[in-house]
């Protein structure tokens, strides 16, 4: 135990918070996507930290379940990315505001 | 009563229920019958009055009668008052049998003299006004037969309600039904009051019958009071609201009730509506307007006389509206144009004297002039219609004049008539209004402190006023018959035929002689017994009840004085004296009236003097703004708040519920314009409040 | 245990209601009509049938005629059952509910053209929501018919009303339901706060655990007596709406004129019946505590709702404006003689709750049956109309008269039980005087009426219309001679149902300590 | 009980799943081979009379009766379709997978209800904890479960004429079913881990199906955003979890309950996590602030995803919400007095979120977004089943099963009134109110349905959905909050505003213009007559429904239900 939890616990909200901060920037749906890998992998860190903080591997395995999901949900916004390609001319997530109100 | 019940009186309730039969069939087949339904109500009149006429001979062979009809129902008042039984009922005592005699008389002259005025006239819409009069005449005679003061007002609603049909009979005219709807709203005002006073004393005595005849079980609410004050012995069940004083509540009670008098026998300040009543059909001004509704009120307070006399306070008040009524609707009767005008004005005078009587105590005295004033204004109203068909409908008596050759009967009828409204000796209305001003001027005289003075106050009112109905009957009747023709149709008029004549002729002779049957001046002058009436009111021996006039009037015992405190007063002369001083006083003024009308109007050409009164003919032009004053009151009071409370209800209530709706669409409109469409300010929004979750949780949950 | 009878009866409407819903729509008016028979039937064998004495919710089960009772489901403690059953009160409000239903589809025969199977079948199954309503002796039972009553009420107003029949039907229909929301959450914390004491949603077992003294145990931050307060208020206002009391009334204009006859007729009948049949089961006989405690304020809205809504009334121009603010206003003699807490009192508002009944109904039909044949109900656009419609006048002139408590007619007896009763109270502080203010409604409903018949009736004809102008046909008029009839009958006769109300009321009247 | 044999009390899950997965083998089946699709069914059909001969011998306990439900089932499934192919072997597989994926969903459906029976008339049943208590199957996974089938039924079954025309039929239902195991899953989840990924499994073909039209801009942008707002969250839900893993080191939900029984030294960690747990569950409940993409996703989508969404995810949102907090999260009154007052958080949210749907829906001119934000608003009356756990205990049960027993009848009504869209969307009718002008004329049978389902969301006593909301106020006000069922009332009062208007437009109105429906679309007629039915029998029928709601609630809350658990037996 080098490293004490807190400092995870650190790292991953910093990384959490980029994320986010990408999130409400970015106007890019690609970037966006990525931001929320961003945040995803914030709660990884968590997961794996604290799996050895408790000394169970339930975290680890979490953290597989997460990448994989996170994967899974990439390919659907990527799907769903180019249909807004198709029908927008751009992938800029603010060119989609049909509905409002 | 005693033993088993008289014939006659098991038979009295068909005296109501044959003009109610009557009305069912003019309303239904009236249009289908010959006369349009006349000949069913002459029928059925003359049953009735055969009928009263029945129980009038059995009353006076000293039986009297009280008998529940139908249970209305049974309320349950818990308390002292337990049960309250509220139903129709019969009374038949010497007042009602003399009233029903009165009712179904005229009711059959007027339904006679209608085949004239209205079937030869050739009128559309007759079972309407006949099934009216049915309708009427079976109310009136409920009304009078009643044995409690519920079902006396119930009819007594009853009746307007028929009198608002028959002055708007002519709807198709615009006067008409404005001057019905206003005869119904004055008289319920009065109502109103009335109401309230039924309710009030049903819930004081648990029952508002008049008399106890018989049964002793049954209370009469008269009885009761007496009991509470302690004027007659006995226990008493009354609930007296708030801890008051019984005497004050009693007083309460009997004018509020009295509410319901005045509006209905035109008293003042209630008295506008009659005159406008004269848009009615003629035949229904001499039935309703002068000789039996109008009397309703009058004799209600005779009906529960023996209430009144327990409240001074009541019968003072009683004597100063009559008085004053009196007088101020004579002067008003010296200016009118049309010869009904000036009959209803006179028929708000005479019943104030009869209201004067009855607050003088004297109830015999009122009674009498009822039955008189019934005859002749009846007759004077029949004749005035038959001139008026004569006349082709033109009611202006300036138009008219010289019709005492055309049409002789019609005259010298109405000349009785005249000379009875007038006073003049030896007319039936001399001997009844002799009888009220002398009964107000002896206890005016005798009775102490401001009691006494309002009495004597009233009682001059009442004297002013002979003068000035023995104008206005002469200037009638001047203007009317003498002179020359002011028209053409007064040149050559419409005849009229028996129909109009026949109930003329009768009324006529009537109006003459009734008189005669309460002497009491001659009595008073000779020892003879020739007070009928008033042997009769009181009743034979065996029905010294509490409904007869004994228990009112004789004695040191009676109510009159026990309750009213009433004493009975003389001038000079004693009682002989004050009866001669009293009554030529009162002849004089009449003659004098009369002489004054014959100076003025009896002449080929006359012409009005009015002028001569100055600044006061405007004044009585216009009624002394009594019209003006209530239809400012309806119309610039009434209405205006009606419509500030409808702008008020409009605007502020349903306006804060439209808001309501408003602000709730607005607040939505505001509210969905977070969603922007634009999906990065979700997400910042949706930080926002994750982060203001935070706060809120971390705030009061204790994180810092 | 099932009686069945009331069950048929409501039945027997709903499959009616659902079997006019589907008929072609050239069968449905007499299909209807010859339909509602059954109930009309029903109610009244089950009215000549009744027998039980007493209250339904004081009583218990010897008060109460044709009962039912099921258990349906447990809810946090609480018995939802299946309960239903009359007494005095609500049997002679089940009789005028068939009664003006079945006139009611008679008077929509002339002017419902449109639509008609959709018409008659909502107003059946508004037949069927209101007897489950005055039948009903659970509280989710009676609250299912109540919001019920809503639906078809809208969509017939909706539907088939007049100009502004949109704006006046939401008003309606949200105004009345966040009333129901109001009294609902009342109703619920005060059988919460009751606790174990209470173990259905009952009314008796409810009227019986609050009558016995059980103090609420109060909910959490609220005291026991609060809770009373909180729930009566919460009651009170959500029936007043019903009712309508001034000032949560203004729907009701609205609604009457919009809505069509038949249906004004229902409105002005049956519905505002619902809120003070709810006021006098709920607030006042199981709370008569705070009832009484209350009772000058809520007399003074009784007495404001009398001459306020009369002096509304003199200020309209719409006949059946008029006749809608005349009906708050009549309303509020039902409340005077509520808060009176005599049996006179009680038993003269509940009476009244049948004859405004039939009067108002009466008033709105012949309103209707003019309107029929001038198209408009301006007072200014008409007049002399007798001189054309002669029966039809003469039954609306007697209609009025009757509004006005004309004796010998049912309005004049309910006034004056009511009257006598308020007037005697001992509840109501200054009674008297209350009364007395109150009573003069009746001159100032004589003054709207009469106003408004010379105006409109009598004078001389005139009505612009590019057609003549013809009498009504007969069963236009036949329903109004009917309800004319019964209107005499039961100002003659009173007894045809007071009888049977004050036994039921008596021991209402007596909880509130009054005489 | 084994977890293998207690496998098959995830039958209502493993059903869906199993068809979607069928629907893509029959389709691809039908375009390539026949035959050995044939042979195929009815290897597994021959597999499920064996299953069920085993359920023979194991008889009387949960997994005999389980297998011998799930064989006889299955067999039917397949047999369905096999007869569907060997009839029409020729013609196009449209009919046969929606039939397919409609049978499979009723199959799951009467699974659900067939075990929720058994939870009603056994009185020793117990709950089947599976996978070392990652899933649990009691009676709150069966009745949501159920609510997923029912809705998947007739979701599914509207789609065949809504799809008309479309490619991509059979991935279409497949993502349906797919989605609906993940909502089963998601009723079932008894651990973080499961509760999340269940949702990703409930979400991710959500995604996809919102953007199903994929030539349509509207769909396509509501794609977006419910995917981008979707992805935000499930990584705030993420990270929430690992907090409350940091916490107390495990997910398992009566472990987290365990480790946190004697209150913890690291409550911002935790309340932050638990926060963020709830932000996951209001985005999938379309609750507020997590609710931006509903309007959208629920305008643009195809309405019978719509209706999906709104009915099926929603439910599916709260059952792991009620069970998180319920079961992980539990007593309320210890996290309040550690600092992390939960109720507090969702009585915020409760009157937040209903006020705002509410309020923004009673302007709208677009029907479809109209019923969107109701969905929201009825988010927030569900709300108050969590809401009010805080006050009288023993209430809990009656409160929390107040909010199962809304959701249930939630998912008929509210699916109807999708699948009405759907069906003027068919009709090509417009999206406004105008547009419905005088649509009653021309639809009757529809437009009463519709105006069932709108009545019923107001909650007037046409359907039971009078019921299902005024218990809710009801256990809001038994349970001490009538403030809460005040400000209900006061939103109910505004829905009846809102939802009326599509009445008036359906009746009131004069339809303008000419009104022209083309054809009676059979299948969305049934499911729309269908859920109407449901919605107003289960007024009457709603004992069942009330009874298996406050058992489920009593099962979860520990200390709940002291005084009510005498029910009708």
């Amino acid at each position: 135990m080098a490293v004490p939890a807190e400092y995870y616990l650190v790292l991953s909200a910093g990384l959490f918070c980029i994320g986010l901060a990408g999130i409400l920037t970015r106007k890019n749906a690609l970037m966006f996507l990525m931001s929320v890998e961003l945040m995803l992998n914030a709660a990884n860190i968590n997961f794996v930290a604290f799996s050895l903080y408790w000394g169970n591997l339930t975290g680890q395995t979490f953290a597989l379940f997460t990448m994989a999901l996170a994967a899974a949900e990439v390919a659907i916004g990527i799907g769903i990315i180019l249909v807004l390609y198709r029908n927008f001319g751009d992938v800029d997530v603010t060119d989609a505001v049909g509905m409002r109100w | 009563m005693t033993g088993t019940t008289p014939f006659a009186f098991e038979f009295a309730p068909a005296i109501a229920a044959l003009p109610f039969v009557s009305f069912l069939i003019a309303l239904a087949f009236g249009d289908r019958m010959p006369k349009g339904g006349a000949l069913g109500g002459i029928l059925a009149t003359a049953g009735s009055l055969l009928l009263s006429l029945w129980v009038f001979v059995t009353v006076s062979g000293g039986s009297a009668y009280v008998h529940d009809i139908h249970t209305w129902t049974i309320l349950d008042a818990g308390g002292a008052l337990g049960d309250v039984n509220l139903h129709f009922g019969l009374l038949l005592d010497p007042l009602s049998a003399m009233m029903l005699i009165i009712v179904s008389l005229i009711a059959l002259l007027v339904h006679v003299f209608s085949l004239g005025y209205m079937n030869d006239e050739g009128e559309t819409g007759l079972p309407r006004y006949y099934a009216g009069l049915g309708l009427f005449t079976f109310s009136m005679l409920s009304f009078v037969m009643a044995d409690n003061l519920l079902q006396a007002f119930m009819f007594f609603e009853l009746v307007g309600l028929c009198s608002f049909l028959l002055i708007g009979f002519w709807f198709r005219e615009d006067a008409p039904p404005s001057a019905a709807k206003k005869a119904f709203l004055v008289t319920r005002f009065g109502d109103y009051f009335f109401l309230i006073g039924v309710v009030g004393i049903i819930a004081t005595f648990g029952t508002s019958r008049f008399a106890v005849v018989g049964d002793a079980a049954a209370a009469a609410f008269p009885v009761e009071a007496a009991k509470v004050l302690g004027v007659t012995e006995g226990t008493a069940t009354a609930v007296i609201p708030g801890g008051m004083d019984p005497q004050l509540w009693f007083t309460i009670l009997g004018l509020l009730v009295l509410g319901g008098v005045v509006g209905k026998s035109a008293q003042f300040p209630l008295h506008t509506w009659l005159p406008d009543a004269m848009e009615g059909p003629t035949p229904v001004s001499a039935l309703i307007h002068a000789a039996t509704m109008v009397a309703a009120g009058v004799y209600l307070v005779a009906r529960m006389y023996g209430f009144y006399l327990l409240s001074p306070t009541a019968l003072g008040i009683i004597a100063l509206v009559g008085g004053f009524t009196a007088l101020f609707a004579a002067t008003m009767g010296v200016v009118k144009k049309e010869i009904k005008q000036v009959l209803a004005y006179s028929t708000i005078s005479q019943y104030g004297y009869m209201m004067l009587a009855l607050g003088a105590g004297g109830y015999v005295a009122a009674t009498f002039h009822l039955m008189t004033h019934a005859f002749f204004k009846a007759l004077l109203f029949l004749g005035a219609g038959s001139v008026i068909i004569a006349m082709h409908h033109n009611e202006n008596m300036w138009d008219m004049g010289g019709l005492k050759e055309k049409m002789p009967v019609t005259y010298y009828t109405f000349l009785s008539g005249s000379l009875a409204l007038a006073g003049i000796v030896p007319f039936s209305g001399f001997w009844s209004k002799d009888e009220v001003l002398y009964e107000a001027f002896v206890h005016g005289l005798g009775t102490a402190g401001t009691q006494g003075t309002l009495l004597l106050v009233a009682y001059a009112f009442g004297l002013l006023a002979v003068f000035f109905t023995g104008f206005y009957t002469f200037r009638m009747v001047f203007l009317t018959f003498h002179g020359e023709p002011r028209s053409d149709t007064a040149k050559d008029p419409h005849g009229v035929r028996w129909n109009v004549k026949g109930p003329l002729a009768v009324l006529g002779i009537l109006a003459a002689v009734v008189g005669l049957v309460n002497m009491v001046p001659v009595k008073k002058l000779t020892g003879a017994n020739i007070d009928f009436l008033h042997k009769w009111l009181k009743g034979p021996e065996a029905l010294k009840a509490q409904t007869s006039v004994a228990h009112y009037t004789d004695g040191d015992t009676s109510l009159l004085h026990e309750g009213a405190h009433y004493v009975a007063g003389t001038l000079a002369g004693g009682e002989v004296g004050t009866v001669l001083i009293s009554a030529a006083v009162s002849l004089g003024l009449a003659l004098a009236g009369a002489g004054l009308a014959y100076r003025l109007y009896n002449v080929p050409e006359p012409v009005e003097h009015t002028d001569k009164l100055g600044a006061a003919k405007d004044v009585l032009y216009n009624n002394y703004y009594q019209d003006e004053f209530q239809v400012f009151l309806a119309e610039r009071v009434t209405m205006p708040l009606a419509k500030a409370a409808d702008t008020f209800d409009q605007s502020v209530i349903d306006g804060a519920v439209n808001g309501v709706s408003s602000v709730s669409l607005f607040s939505g409109r505001r509210v969905k314009r977070v969603q922007t469409g634009l999906v990065t300010n979700y997400a910042l929004l949706l930080t926002l409040g994750f982060l203001v979750l935070l706060v809120a949780m971390a705030a009061t949950g204790g994180w810092f | 245990m099932i009686d069945g009878t009331i069950e048929a009866l409501l039945a027997v409407t709903l499959v009616a209601s659902f079997a006019v819903l589907v008929s072609p729509d050239r069968y449905a008016a007499k299909l209807a009509t010859a339909l509602s028979l059954l109930p009309l039937a029903g109610s009244l064998v089950m009215w000549s049938g009744f027998e039980p004495a007493g209250n339904a919710l004081v009583d218990g089960e010897s008060a109460i005629g044709y009962m039912s009772q099921v258990e349906w489901f447990d809810l946090g403690g609480i018995t939802l059952q299946w309960f239903v059953g009359v007494d005095g009160v609500a049997m002679p409000l089940v009789v005028l509910t068939t009664v003006l239903t079945t006139l009611a589809l008679v008077s929509a025969w002339t002017p419902i053209s449109e639509r008609q199977s959709q018409f008659y079948g909502l107003v059946l199954f508004l037949e069927a929501s209101l007897l489950g309503v005055f039948t009903a002796l659970d509280f989710f039972v009676w609250f299912v018919f109540w919001e019920a009553v809503l639906v078809p009420m809208y969509l017939l107003i909706g539907v088939w009303g007049g100009p502004r029949r949109k704006y006046a039907a939401i008003k309606m229909f949200v105004y009345t339901n966040v009333a129901s929301l109001v009294l609902f959450i009342g109703f619920v914390a005060l059988v919460f706060g009751l606790g174990d004491s209470v173990a259905t949603f009952g009314l008796p077992e409810i009227t019986q655990a609050l009558r016995d003294g059980v103090a609420p145990d109060g909910l959490p931050g609220v005291g026991a007596e609060s809770l009373k307060l909180f729930a009566f208020l919460a009651m009170f206002v959500g029936f007043a709406v019903k009712v309508p009391v001034v000032p949560v009334h203004t729907w009701l204009p609205d609604a009457h004129v919009e809505a069509p006859t038949p249906v004004s007729v229902l409105l002005a009948g049956v519905l505002l019946k619902m809120g003070t049949y709810a006021l006098l089961r709920f607030n006042f006989t199981m709370l008569p505590d705070i009832a009484t405690d209350l009772a000058v304020p809520i007399a003074v809205f009784a007495v404001v709702s009398v001459i306020y809504g009369a002096m509304l009334a003199l200020a309209q121009t719409d006949l059946k404006r008029i006749v809608a603010y005349s009906s708050v206003s009549s309303m509020g003699y039902v409340i005077l003689g509520l808060v009176a807490y005599t049996t006179i009192g009680v038993s003269g508002a509940t009476f009244q709750m049948i004859s405004h009944g039939l009067i108002s109904g009466l008033m709105f039909m012949a309103v209707g049956v003019i309107y029929n044949v001038t198209h408009t109900r301006m007072v200014s656009d008409m007049s002399g109309m007798a001189d054309r419609m002669p029966v039809t006048v003469g039954i609306f002139v007697a209609g009025a008269f009757g509004y006005m408590g004309l004796p010998l007619m049912s309005g004049f007896a309910a006034e004056f039980f009511v009257f006598v009763g308020s007037f005697q109270s001992t509840v109501l502080p200054s009674a008297p005087v209350f009364t007395g203010a109150a009573m003069f409604g009746i001159v100032i409903v004589a003054g709207y009426l009469l106003l408004a018949m010379q105006k409109t009736l009598f004078g001389e004809f005139r009505l612009d219309t590019d057609y003549e102008v013809g009498r009504a046909a007969f069963h236009d008029v036949a329903p109004l001679f009917v309800l004319l009839l019964l209107v005499i009958a039961l100002g003659v006769f009173p007894d045809l149902f007071m009888e049977m109300i004050e036994t039921a009321i008596e021991p209402v009247a007596s909880i509130g300590g009054g005489a | 009980m084994s977890s293998h044999a207690s496998l098959f009390a995830l039958g209502p899950a493993l059903y869906l799943a199993a068809t979607g997965l069928l629907v893509l083998v029959l389709d691809s089946v039908g375009r390539t081979t026949r035959l050995p699709f044939a042979l195929g069914s009815a290897v597994f059909g021959v597999a499920a009379v064996g299953a069920a001969a085993v359920a023979a011998f194991t008889g009387g306990t949960l997994l005999g009766l389980g297998v011998g439900a799930h064989a006889f089932a299955a067999m039917n499934a397949f047999l369905v379709a096999f007869l569907v192919y060997l009839v029409d072997p020729s013609g196009s597989n449209r009919l046969l997978v929606a039939s397919v994926a409609v049978a499979g969903a009723v199959f799951s459906l009467g699974n659900a209800a067939y075990y929720l029976a058994y939870f009603g008339t056994t009185s020793d049943a117990q709950a089947a904890l599976l996978f070392g208590d990652q899933l649990v199957v009691d009676q709150m996974s069966l009745l949501f479960m159920a609510i997923a089938a029912s809705v998947t039924a007739l979701v599914a079954l509207a789609s065949y004429d809504y799809l008309e025309g479309h490619a991509y039929q059979a991935e279409y239902y497949a993502l349906v079913l797919l989605a609906a195991t993940g909502m089963s899953l998601m009723a079932a989840a008894n651990s973080l881990a499961t509760v999340f990924v269940a949702m990703e499994l409930a979400s991710l073909p959500s995604f996809a199906l919102v953007a199903f039209l994929k030539k349509n801009r509207g769909s396509v942008e509501a794609g977006l955003k419910y995917f981008l707002i979707g992805a935000l969250s499930s990584s705030f839900f993420a990270y929430g979890i690992s907090l409350v893993y940091a916490t107390t080191g495990s997910l398992q939900l009566e472990a987290v309950a365990s480790a946190l029984s004697g209150g913890t030294e690291f409550v911002g960690m935790l309340g932050i996590g638990m926060l963020m747990l709830v932000g996951g569950f209001a985005y999938k409940t379309a609750s507020v602030p997590f609710h931006f993409w509903a309007p959208e996703a629920y305008e643009g989508a195809p309405a019978p995803i719509s209706a999906f969404i709104s009915s099926a995810s929603k439910a599916a949102g709260f059952v792991i919400a009620f069970r998180v907090f319920t079961v992980a999260f539990t007593p309320a009154g210890l996290f309040a007095s550690l600092g992390i007052d939960w109720v507090l958080v969702f009585q915020i949210l409760a009157v937040v979120t209903m006020t705002l749907g509410n309020f923004a829906a009673a302007t709208q001119e677009n029907v479809k977004r109209m019923l969107a934000y109701s969905s929201i608003g009825h988010a927030g009356y569900v709300l108050i089943g969590l809401a009010s756990l805080g006050g009288v205990a023993s209430q809990g049960d009656t409160v929390l099963g107040a909010s199962m027993m809304h959701l249930f009848v939630y998912g008929f009504m509210n699916t109807g009134a999708f699948l009405f869209i759907a069906l003027v969307e068919y009709w090509g009718v417009g999206r406004t109110f105008e547009d419905y002008a005088g649509l009653g004329r021309k639809a009757p049978v529809a437009c009463a349905a519709m105006t069932v389902f709108l009545f019923s969301l107001a909650g007037l006593p046409v359907g039971a959905g009078f019921l299902s909301k005024y218990v809710l106020f009801f256990g809001a006000v038994s349970a001490g909050f009538w403030w809460l069922a005040a400000v209900g009332a006061i939103n109910s009062a505004l829905s009846l505003y809102y939802y009326t208007r599509v009445v008036k437009a359906m009746w009131v109105e004069e339809p303008n213009g000419e009104l022209e429906l083309q054809g009676r679309p059979t299948g969305l007629y049934a499911a729309v007559v269908a859920a109407a039915v449901v919605t107003v029998l289960l007024l009457p029928g709603f004992f069942p429904i009330a009874e298996t709601a406050i058992e489920a609630a009593n099962a979860v809350l520990p200390n709940a239900g002291d005084t009510t658990t005498a029910f009708f037996g």
